[in-house]
């Protein structure tokens, strides 16, 4: 497609426990942009997740991020040691940016 | 009997809104401004009480009293370790929780002894404040002694405990009514911390059986000794918070109060600081525990007990 | 002419608002907790009203101006199908919500008395809870009545009718209310359901308002029937509950408010109980008719209309 | 990429009445991890769907599920009987995921 | 000295848990209701006390303060711009906020003169709800004036001055307690919007501790000379309203409360039509300037100095 | 896979004060079906965004849209022009779309 970049995509849920670890983690890999979704429940290793739960704090936060080639294995590298303590999951693909915002990536 | 009190219906009908599968739901939004409400008017209305005692007198008797309450955990964890059989990390959090106070039970202890017109004395709820601290403390240490694996942070965990909202509006309430109380600018604050207390309390009990009755699976599953456990311990601990009252000399009011403290246990603050502390416990057995058996067991048959109790060692002659 | 009560000026500024396009915002969170205070509220006023009657004596006439609701929809489902040309669903949904009752109009029709010093029937509030039922059911069975298509969900309905947050809140607002007043331990409960009930109506109505302002449209879309309907119909309804209450002996105040409830419809309740019966009924027109054409009507005129209604029949001499 | 696993990402929107159907349905096939995101409007066969309207009940529902190629095909062909009553979309893509987190797939 | 009110120490409780990191957090949705409350009830109570006078009789003194403070603005550009050397477009930007108002800091002026039992003017509230215009508009002709690029949206800023939530409600609370003061039904709703008063604030006044808590480091990054400003000039303007409304005849109690809204500055209302009017300034200066020194400053020790300035201009012989 | 049809994914993200605009343009390009996600954060070129603060409105939404080719090129010829006013991101992939709902694309 016309005034496209190739880029990669991260799809990342955690425990938002894990959100302040996580960003700085993205801060030091030399991210630009994000977007994070709060209020996520879910499932997984450990168990179902309610963010609705009064009694439980057991929200989980998405984070997706769109960067060129280099950038993202810069994130993989600074995000796989972390991933074994912060659970949840991290998904990679492939993405079109289409131009025209300011260029945050 | 003593009547039954017309808020603690809130409680019923939250718990059979759940069983009946009703659509009510309460906005969590709400939920946590009543706790919010909750605390600091407990605290608030416990200041403006205080401020009519000279502070430093009270100190000592009432560092005692929380003190003291470290002992609970140190009792109820043998039970649950050896006859209970959960593992050491659920058994040292179970403890914590018992330990450690609830709000809104001491809250219905309050409105049984406004509705008698009993004196009690406000300073109460400083202890309630405090009791948090020797509780969770020791709750951890006894999950984690001995203990391989990662280490307790207890960096973490104080400052949990210390800074936590229930620990914090407290203690804010307290000050802010004792200054109120001291200045005579109770006044137009009363109409909300004092006024709609019962109201609100009604609200909350409402979400809190719709949260019983939430938890009630998770408690069954885990059979009979849960179930025992969370009624009688806490009627131990109330008589041991009778008569360390007694012997303390607390009025008849403050004695029920004190019962009702170390017999009441907490479902907010302790998960909170458990699961820094002692992650590998399971949060579903604790809060199950404290918010389906001895929470509606307190309210209901414990206030009255705990008053009965009171009033039987206020009458041995001395 | 009787005095417009302000409360009903939160109304004026919430469509207002609406209309000018203004930020102003009511958190769903506030009008969900505002909405639970409400039944809650008028359950207990009247649980409490209640409590200095023989239940037994009041249940057969309040039965019966129940079941007599059920006439309600009977009447309106042909005027919608056969004048308006709505199809049977869409009828067989409005009947439904014309035949149900809005808790807040009710509300405004207590307020109304309130300022006049009128007596009333404390069971009135029960009646209102209980009229959902034979209204939801007409309506439902009108709706589809010889239809071919999906079964109708009877039990999934039935569940959602006698579980349904509004009939819920009602009657255990009664019960306690009741209670309350047997053991005469309103005292501090009334601070909040009573004290306040004014003001949390004046926020309701705020937002009720901007929810009418933003119907308006769907509304006029439908044209000049469904306005005049929307007028029309609850007039008719008024007057024949002013006539059932008027035989049934009721005081004047009473009397008005049965009419009330005949005339008002439903835009809670009923929604969330057409869509589980009626999925293929258009919710826009219903809400429309019922928020934006008849619930102003009531609150502005419907009301002092009912009570010179009132006050015609009872000046019949017998 | 290194350290990652070729996996099927799946992106659920239902009503939220659809949400206790959807999660048995994702329990039969043998889902072992998704996310839940609620509040979510759109626009649709049925038209605008609002999670802030307070009369009608509007509330859309989004869940993200990762898993592998095999189980992939048990969840499409568990849920593909439901869509049609369920309404809504299914969006099923490639990705990859990162390891490191407990696997929840 | 004057007793410290113990309401403000609900914000020094808020700043607090920021500075510790408490985990205390007020929900959105409790936040915003609160506001709401606070601007209806401020308006309903000026209505009710305005019900009491001619309103043709004060409209052009009230008139002639609203129009005199578009002067607050006006000093303050230039010590913005070229003292304090920001861009024309935050100098312009900061200018509207310090020359509007702010609803808490006036409410605080009334719980003082309410806990001397002075009286005071109700229509200040008018002056206070229309205060907004002037400065807003005056603040952005001096961030925009001779400055190229994008067009002023004034359209837009109108709409946004005119139907903002803060003055919206205000209005609107302003003329129904003007009417339920004339036809004598202000008795359920005061239980509400008089009585609960202060609590709220109490609850409104720990929120803004936490917000201001979480502006700090951003003031702090601007230095001395903002912290300076955000002391001196509410102080200056405090003074020149505690003139006017001396030299307009106000009373002691009336003359302070034009002190406190020439001196307080916005945090809600300016923000808002800021970002639509001069979107190029930072909004971290102005409400970091505004929230985290002059409203803290305004509320400890500017409502005392300025009920001072006002009992020494009133000492002055005429 | 079987079943599926072959569609491009749209993941907008912008400031909520363009929402109205962004869904006008939609409408125009033909789109008949897209999710939308309030209360989303993040970090870009105008920095940190927190829909949480009170203060500051600085909401995003994000746009989740799949449609067929021929549709996805009418919607970036109806977006480019305005995304530069927009800020924020879109990102274009591929994904299939499962068989079974009623067509709202
Ligand atoms: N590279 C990116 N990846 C994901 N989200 C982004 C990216 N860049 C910007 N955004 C989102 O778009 C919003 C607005 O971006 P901007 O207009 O650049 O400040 C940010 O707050 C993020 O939520
Ligand atoms: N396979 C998966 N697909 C989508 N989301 C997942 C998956 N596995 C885990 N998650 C998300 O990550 C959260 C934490 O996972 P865990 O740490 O494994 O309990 C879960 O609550 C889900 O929201
Ligand atoms: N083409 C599409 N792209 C993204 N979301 C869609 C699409 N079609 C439907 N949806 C989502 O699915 C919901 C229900 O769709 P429907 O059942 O067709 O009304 C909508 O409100 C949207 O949130
Ligand atoms: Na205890
Ligand atoms: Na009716
Ligand atoms: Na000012």
């Amino acid at each position: 497609m016309n005034n496209t970049i190739a880029m990669k995509r991260f799809e990342i849920v955690v425990g938002i426990e894990k959100l302040e670890e996580l960003v700085e983690i993205l801060d030091n890999s030399g991210v630009r942009g994000y977007s994070l979704l709060k209020n996520v429940g879910g499932l997984g290793s450990r168990g179902v997740r309610d963010p609705d739960d009064v009694l439980m704090e057991e929200e989980n936060i998405m984070v997706v991020l769109a960067c060129k080639g280099d950038q993202a294995q810069k994130v993989v590298d600074g995000l796989r040691p972390a991933l074994k303590s912060f659970g949840g999951m991290c998904l990679i693909s492939d993405c079109l940016w289409l131009e025209g915002p300011p260029i945050s990536y | 009997m003593a009547t039954l009190q017309p808020v603690v219906l809130f409680f019923v009908f939250g718990v059979l809104a759940g069983v009946i599968k009703s659509d009510l739901k309460i906005p969590e939004a709400l939920y946590k401004s009543l706790s919010l409400f909750l605390l600091i008017a407990i605290g608030f209305k416990g200041g403006v009480a205080m401020s009519k005692y000279e502070i430093m007198e009270v100190l000592p008797i009432a560092t005692a009293m929380v003190v003291l309450s470290a002992l609970i955990p140190l009792t109820a964890y043998p039970i649950l370790r050896f006859i209970g059989k959960f593992t050491q990390a659920d058994s040292g959090a179970i403890s914590a929780h018992y330990g450690s106070v609830s709000a809104v039970t001491f809250a219905v202890g309050v409105a049984f002894l406004a509705a008698k017109d009993e004196y009690s004395e406000g300073y109460m709820v400083l202890i309630m404040a405090l009791m948090e601290i020797p509780a969770l403390v020791t709750g951890t240490i006894l999950a984690r002694a001995g203990a391989s694996g990662g280490e307790t942070k207890w960096g973490k965990l104080m400052h949990e405990i210390l800074t936590g909202t229930s620990l914090y509006l407290l203690v804010a309430g307290v000050i802010i009514g004792y200054y109120a109380g001291m200045v005579k600018m109770v006044e137009p604050l009363d109409k909300m911390f004092m006024d709609l207390f019962m109201g609100v309390l009604a609200f909350f009990l409402l979400e809190m059986g719709l949260l019983a009755a939430s938890r009630l699976k998770a408690v069954m599953a885990k059979g009979v000794f849960l179930i025992s456990f969370g009624i009688l311990f806490p009627m131990m601990a109330g008589l041991f918070g009778a008569y360390l009252g007694w012997i303390f000399g607390l009025s008849e009011g403050g004695t029920m109060l004190l019962a009702v403290l170390y017999a009441s246990c907490s479902y907010i603050a302790a998960p909170a600081a458990m699961r820094i502390a002692v992650p590998d416990a399971d949060p579903a057995i604790s809060i199950g525990a404290s918010l389906g058996v001895t929470f509606p067991f307190n309210i209901f048959l414990g206030v009255p007990i705990y008053w009965e109790m009171s009033h039987w060692f206020h009458t041995i002659p001395v």
